[in-house]
């Protein structure tokens, strides 16, 4: 089974600053990938490549085999390659169903809008969102939205799902329920990337992490040994703190 | 939509389509001009009231269907035919001018649309070799008799209207609706779920220029004379946009509502107040800002869920 | 062709810029800090106009000594007129705005064809020129470009010099910043319609001179401002006056080459491949569109 | 359906009925006038108000018009169409259908002119144009359309048998037309004029409708160094010509200005940059006739028109709006009868002297091409130079 989604030299220059510098990674199908990685790593810009937010200036993307580096934002969603939004961005004056309902129309490729929106109360009520359907999406609280952007992910019927911090600003109760709702994706066969600060998250879900530093992979392996792997530690928490860690590691061996 | 909007609708037709037997030809004139300015509002409807994209395109397309059916019509086909191929021009110009403008937004949109409206002035003006410039385009008066003149031109117009109509129910149910709605309100969330946001706007700044044409088309011969100045005019192209606020944005009744009732406000306060009829319409679009921010149809919700 | 004729058009290019350049300045700061199409400003440029021709035909007031008060009077009005109508829907999407000072605008025009009817007027006075061999630059033609470097000069000393140019920046930059840093948003919005309308005043003073004021050429005015803004760019305090040479020069040369007709045709294709090309302008910043 | 609905749509649909005036009166005779009273026209449509008003006064004061031997008082309908050319439509339906008028004169413009001619002979309606002048307004065949105004090519012919005579050295004629149906005719026929005249034509440009700034044509006309130079186009338009030439040092010994110089706003925002401008005008105060008319003279119509607190003198659009007024009247009378086909039969036959000239109008319903005054501001006032017969001055070269 060829590969979903390989990157193979990617990179992204905004003028002097090379934001992702050759970026080269694959993604099997049904991986659970954690992307991790300090603020300003360039993580949210990998994924506006990966998505043609942003057109990358050096490598390519391929998804499912096909090369769809320049592919607009749109053509991604329909071939299955769907992302949430780190800062929610919903339709504001739609309904719960009716934001959902743009998912399963178009990405999701429903048959007519009734069809759609079918799909969409089906895709809420397993989000928990059932009761909100007909509120206003601009009224409901951040956990709410947080589900809404899952659903709406969903009912776009993707094969591989980009999640960009979705966790953020929850509590520690509302993050199990989400990382119940993910493990509940991740069962169906839908490939999911996690893209995440909190090691709870990562480390209880991912098959394999992937720590992005200053634009560029320093480290791709399970998650174990990626998080005791010098480079990443000092990444996160600095030289000084690297080497007493790997000290401190390598006394008790 | 409401579920009074098509019995509304259908009595708005049957009023239209009675006037020529229940009043004199002056009556179905300003019948005419209401089902004219209808078809506009309605083809602005598409993209400044579901899209989202404040055009004041409109006399441009208005005075290009003219100058189109004008030409074809002088070149010997029938009426109806120049009608349509003015339509035809019309989306062509539309998918080409669409590719400059559409990649602009809000204010600089605005004014890029209103600049159309000054360009194709300026081109119809100097190209005196095909439009006759300055001194304007002749068209062959039509035979008939006044009245049945009057009937022709009143169901030409209310069948353009009608056509527009029909295609905004359409719209507004379907896909194309759906997307740009979600374009109106968020445009890069709109592009994320899929929906291919440049070719859904294209969609919509032709679907608002098809019907100009025609209606520009049927207006030229009906007139029997053009000219530049006349034919794209400024008050024209911002006066479509208030009667759509007027009726309510985004909805099937909104533009048919305000063309109707912006045109019948012109009639009575026109006649009444003779020396500052400008200043009294200029009152009603501010009051209209303040107090109907709905348009009429907001009106009629607010009082719904009040 | 002789380089005398070319300089002439040149130079004709450059002080009608700089009359495009007056004529645009308000309206620049107003969209760029308030982000509101003004479409009141070209029959403010026009009532200030009557207005001269008024003190000059019945009173003898020089349109020089007429440009600052007639400048006050408008600034007063149109600050009075911001806090009072528009702030309440400056925050609304450009339609309603435009909407409403569309509205605005026929009101005025109403009243001023009622008061003043539309025969063209002008001051009757001839500032005379100043010839270099076959070149001729009039007076009144200087006297512009002399204005439009003052109204920016002015509103750089305004905007970088004052308190209140500060706090319209910061209203620019971030409106609910500014707001919590303590500034009345509000008030500043009217001071910067009221400065905006004073330009508009100013300009119409000096146009009493250079051109024959009369209702029917609000629309032209307004026409102007807005290839203006698009060519110069918004947020920049010499956005307009860039904008206004460019667009004087493209005209001129245009018209030329390819006559009176294509001269006009030149001004609206320009801006639209600015806008196309560079959405902010030469000069503008990002952030404005 | 909600309350507020249906109260707004009533309340308009009532008030469009009351607009409707009730049934005609008693026979009268009935002229239709749409009016810009508002709008880029409204100085324009203010003159021919004032002319028709002047007009009316002296008719009813005669009693009426005798129509069969019954004297019919005259009422005049008009409405202001505001310089738009869908409500001049409106309006010619509004005047034919519901107020029923007799007769029509045309609005100002040459466009919003054919408009209402469309309108008006689909009805069989006569309509009296006093404004119109290009052949361009007549070319649609229409049958019941005339105009007051001589074809303006007889203008340039005058002006080029003035110029040759008492200037013969000019030579070199420069032309900047306005892109408008009536200045645009005036600056090809000028052109042709002089071409046939043996003038050389050194300079000819057209300039679009809102022009705000005349610098680069005229620095190029310059260059060409004509000794005639001829401008058409509307007032402003011509003022603001007139100060760019002194702005830019640009001039000529014949400068002409169509129809600048026939209007007192012209010569009152130019001051003394006016002086020594040439036009031709279709009449002039200074044409002293004899007619049989109400006025029975130019110096009555004068009179009238200073009585009534008019400013200055009237000029041609005064003149010409009256003379239409007094062709409707000729031709019902010589009809007897307010059968539009018979009046309009009657006006095609019209052969009368007016006290702005005479009136007779020809197969396409201009009246007859006639020598037409030269006019030159001199001192301030248009002062007549030809034809010889009215001559008032000489030709003066401008400074």
């Amino acid at each position: 089974m060829s590969a979903l989604l390989e990157l193979r030299g990617l990179g992204k220059r905004f003028g002097g600053i090379e934001a992702v510098r050759d970026v080269s990674l694959t993604v099997q199908p049904g991986e659970i990938v954690g992307l991790i990685g300090p603020n300003g790593a360039g993580k949210t810009t990998l994924v506006n490549l990966i998505t043609g937010v942003h057109r990358a200036t050096a490598g390519t993307v391929r998804f499912e085999g096909a090369d769809v580096t320049y592919q607009r934002p749109h053509e991604a969603a329909r071939r299955g390659l769907a992302r949430t939004f780190q800062v929610v961005q919903p339709f504001p004056q739609m309904t719960a169903l009716e934001n959902v309902t743009a998912g399963a129309l178009f990405a999701g490729a429903a048959g007519s809008v009734a069809a759609a929106r079918r799909d969409a109360l089906a895709q809420l009520e397993r989000v928990g969102l059932g009761a909100e359907a007909h509120k206003p999406a601009s009224i409901l609280t951040l956990p709410s939205r947080k589900r809404l952007e899952l659903a709406k992910s969903l009912a776009m019927k993707p094969k591989l799902l980009l999640l960009d911090e979705v966790n953020a600003g929850l509590n520690s109760s509302e993050i199990d329920a989400a990382l119940a709702l993910i493990r509940g994706i991740a069962a169906e066969g839908v490939t999911l990337v996690l893209i995440e600060h909190l090691m709870k998250v990562v480390l209880s879900l991912s098959t394999r992490i992937v720590v992005l530093h200053q634009g560029a992979l320093i480290a791709d392996g399970p998650p174990k040994t990626v998080v005791d792997d010098p480079r990443v530690v000092e990444a996160y928490l600095g030289a000084r703190f690297a080497q007493r860690h790997v000290q401190a590691r390598d006394s008790h061996a | 939509m409401r579920a009074w909007t098509l019995p509304v609708l259908a009595a708005w037709i049957a009023v239209l389509a009675a006037t020529p037997f229940v009043g004199d030809n002056y009556l179905v004139k300003i019948a005419t001009f209401v089902a004219f300015y209808a078809a506009l509002a309605l083809s602005w409807n598409f993209i400044g009231g579901l899209a989202g994209y404040p055009s004041f395109a409109t006399a441009a397309f208005v005075g290009l269907g003219s100058y189109a059916g004008a030409l074809v019509q002088n070149a010997g086909a029938p009426i109806v035919v120049a009608w349509i191929a003015a339509a035809g021009v019309c989306a062509m110009a539309a998918a080409a001018l669409g590719a400059i403008v559409l990649r602009l937004r809000g204010h600089y949109f605005a004014i890029g649309s209103i600049a159309l409206v000054e360009i194709l002035s300026l081109v119809a003006s100097w190209w005196s070799g095909l439009t006759g410039g300055g001194e304007g385009l002749n068209l062959a008066f039509l035979p008939g008799g006044p009245d049945t003149i009057a009937r022709v031109f009143l169901y030409a117009m209310l069948g353009i209207a009608v056509l527009a109509l029909v295609t905004t129910v359409a719209v507004t149910r379907g896909r194309l609706g759906f997307g740009l709605r979600c374009i109106a309100q968020n445009e890069d969330a709109a592009e994320m779920v899929g929906i291919p946001t440049t070719r859904y706007k294209m969609a919509a700044f032709v679907l608002s220029a098809v019907f100009c044409g025609a209606a520009g088309a049927a207006y030229a011969s009906w007139v029997a004379y053009i000219a530049p100045s006349d034919a794209f005019s400024i008050l024209l192209t911002v006066k479509v946009p208030v009667m759509v606020l007027l009726g309510g944005a985004g909805t099937v009744l909104g533009p048919v509502l305000g063309a109707t009732a912006l045109v019948l406000l012109e009639e009575t306060v026109w006649a009444r107040f003779l020396e500052f009829h400008q200043a009294i319409l200029g009152a009603v679009i501010v009051a209209l800002i303040f107090f109907l921010p709905g348009g009429l149809l907001g009106l009629a919700a607010r009082r719904r869920t009040a | 062709m002789d380089a005398a004729l070319l300089a002439q058009v040149v130079l004709n290019g450059l002080m009608l810029g700089a009359l495009y350049a007056c004529i645009a300045a308000g309206f620049s700061l107003v969209w760029g800090v308030l982000n509101v199409i003004d479409m009141l400003h070209g029959s403010l440029i026009i009532l200030a106009g009557y207005l001269t021709c008024s003190l000059w035909s019945e009173w003898h007031v020089h349109p020089f000594a007429a440009l600052v008060p007639v400048g006050l009077v408008l600034g007063l009005a149109g600050a009075v007129l911001q806090f009072v109508l528009i702030n309440r829907v400056v925050r609304q999407p450009v339609l309603t705005t435009l909407t409403l000072t569309f509205g605005l605008d026929m009101i005025l025009y109403n009243v001023m064809n009622a008061v003043f009817d539309a025969t063209p007027r002008r001051v009757t006075l001839d500032l005379g020129r100043l010839t270099f061999g076959d070149v001729v630059l009039p007076w009144d033609r200087i006297a512009a470009m002399i204005v439009a470097l003052g109204l920016t000069a002015l509103l750089y000393a305004v905007l970088r010099g004052s308190k209140l140019g500060r706090a319209i920046v910061a209203v620019r930059m971030d409106r609910e910043a500014a707001t919590l840093m303590g500034i009345r948003v509000p008030r500043i919005y009217a001071l910067t319609f009221g400065l905006g309308a004073f330009m508009a005043g100013v300009c119409g003073a000096l146009l009493a001179i250079v051109y024959p004021v009369t209702t029917n050429a609000t629309g032209q005015l307004l026409g102007k401002a807005f290839i203006v803004c698009v060519v110069g760019g918004l947020g920049t305090v010499p956005g307009a006056l860039a904008g206004g040479l460019a667009l004087g020069v493209t005209e001129s040369l245009g018209s030329h080459w390819f006559g009176p007709q294509a001269a006009a045709l030149l001004g609206f294709a320009l801006m639209l491949v600015l806008l196309v090309v560079r959405p902010t302008g030469l000069l503008g910043r990002k952030g404005y569109e | 359906m909600t309350v507020t609905l249906t109260r707004l749509l009533r309340t308009l649909g009532a008030a469009l009925l009351l607009s409707a005036p009730p049934a005609a009166l008693a026979q009268t005779l009935k002229i239709g006038a749409p009016l810009a009273l508002t709008g880029a026209l409204a100085d324009e449509g203010r003159k021919q108000q004032v002319a028709y008003d002047l007009w009316l006064r002296r008719i009813n004061a005669a009693g009426g018009v005798n129509v069969g031997g019954r004297k019919l008082k005259v009422e005049l309908v008009t409405y202001d169409y505001q310089t738009n050319e869908q409500r001049a439509s409106q309006i010619a339906e509004k005047l034919i259908t519901q107020d029923k008028v007799d007769v029509l004169t045309a609005p100002f413009g040459s466009g919003h002119t054919k408009v209402v001619a469309g309108v008006a002979e689909r009805y069989g309606v006569p309509v009296v144009a006093s404004v119109a002048s290009s052949e361009s307004v007549f070319n649609q065949g229409y049958k019941y359309l005339f105009g007051t105004l001589a074809p303006n090519g007889g203008l340039t012919d005058a002006l080029v048998k003035v110029v040759a005579k008492q200037l013969p050295a000019v030579k070199r004629l420069a032309v900047l037309g306005r892109e408008d149906v009536f200045p645009k005719s005036m600056a090809a026929s000028m052109a042709d004029g002089a071409k046939r005249a043996g003038l050389e034509i050194v300079y000819s440009e057209l300039y679009p409708v809102n022009t705000m700034d005349f610098s680069s044509p005229l620095s190029k006309m310059r260059a060409a160094k004509p000794d005639w130079i001829f401008v058409s186009g509307y007032t402003k338009d011509l003022v603001l010509a007139r100060k760019q030439m002194a702005d830019l040092g640009v001039t000529a010994p014949v400068v002409t200005m169509i129809t600048g110089p026939a209007y007192r706003e012209f010569a009152e925002a130019l001051g003394p940059l006016a002086e020594n401008v040439t036009s031709a005008t279709w009449w002039s105060p200074a044409v002293a006739l004899k007619s049989d008319d109400v006025f029975g003279s130019t110096q009555a119509f004068v009179q009238d028109f200073q009585a009534r607190g008019e400013k200055g003198e009237p000029d041609y659009v005064h003149a010409s709006a009256a003379a239409a007024l007094i062709a409707v009247q000729a031709a019902v009378e010589k009809a007897g009868t307010l059968d539009k086909a018979k009046v309009r039969d009657a006006l095609a036959a019209l052969e009368i002297r007016t006290f702005y000239g005479p009136i007779d109008f020809t197969g396409n319903g201009m009246n007859a091409a006639r020598e037409l005054p030269i006019i030159q501001v001199q001192g301030g006032k248009a002062v007549v130079l030809a034809p010889e017969a009215l001559r008032q001055g000489a030709l003066r070269p401008v400074k």
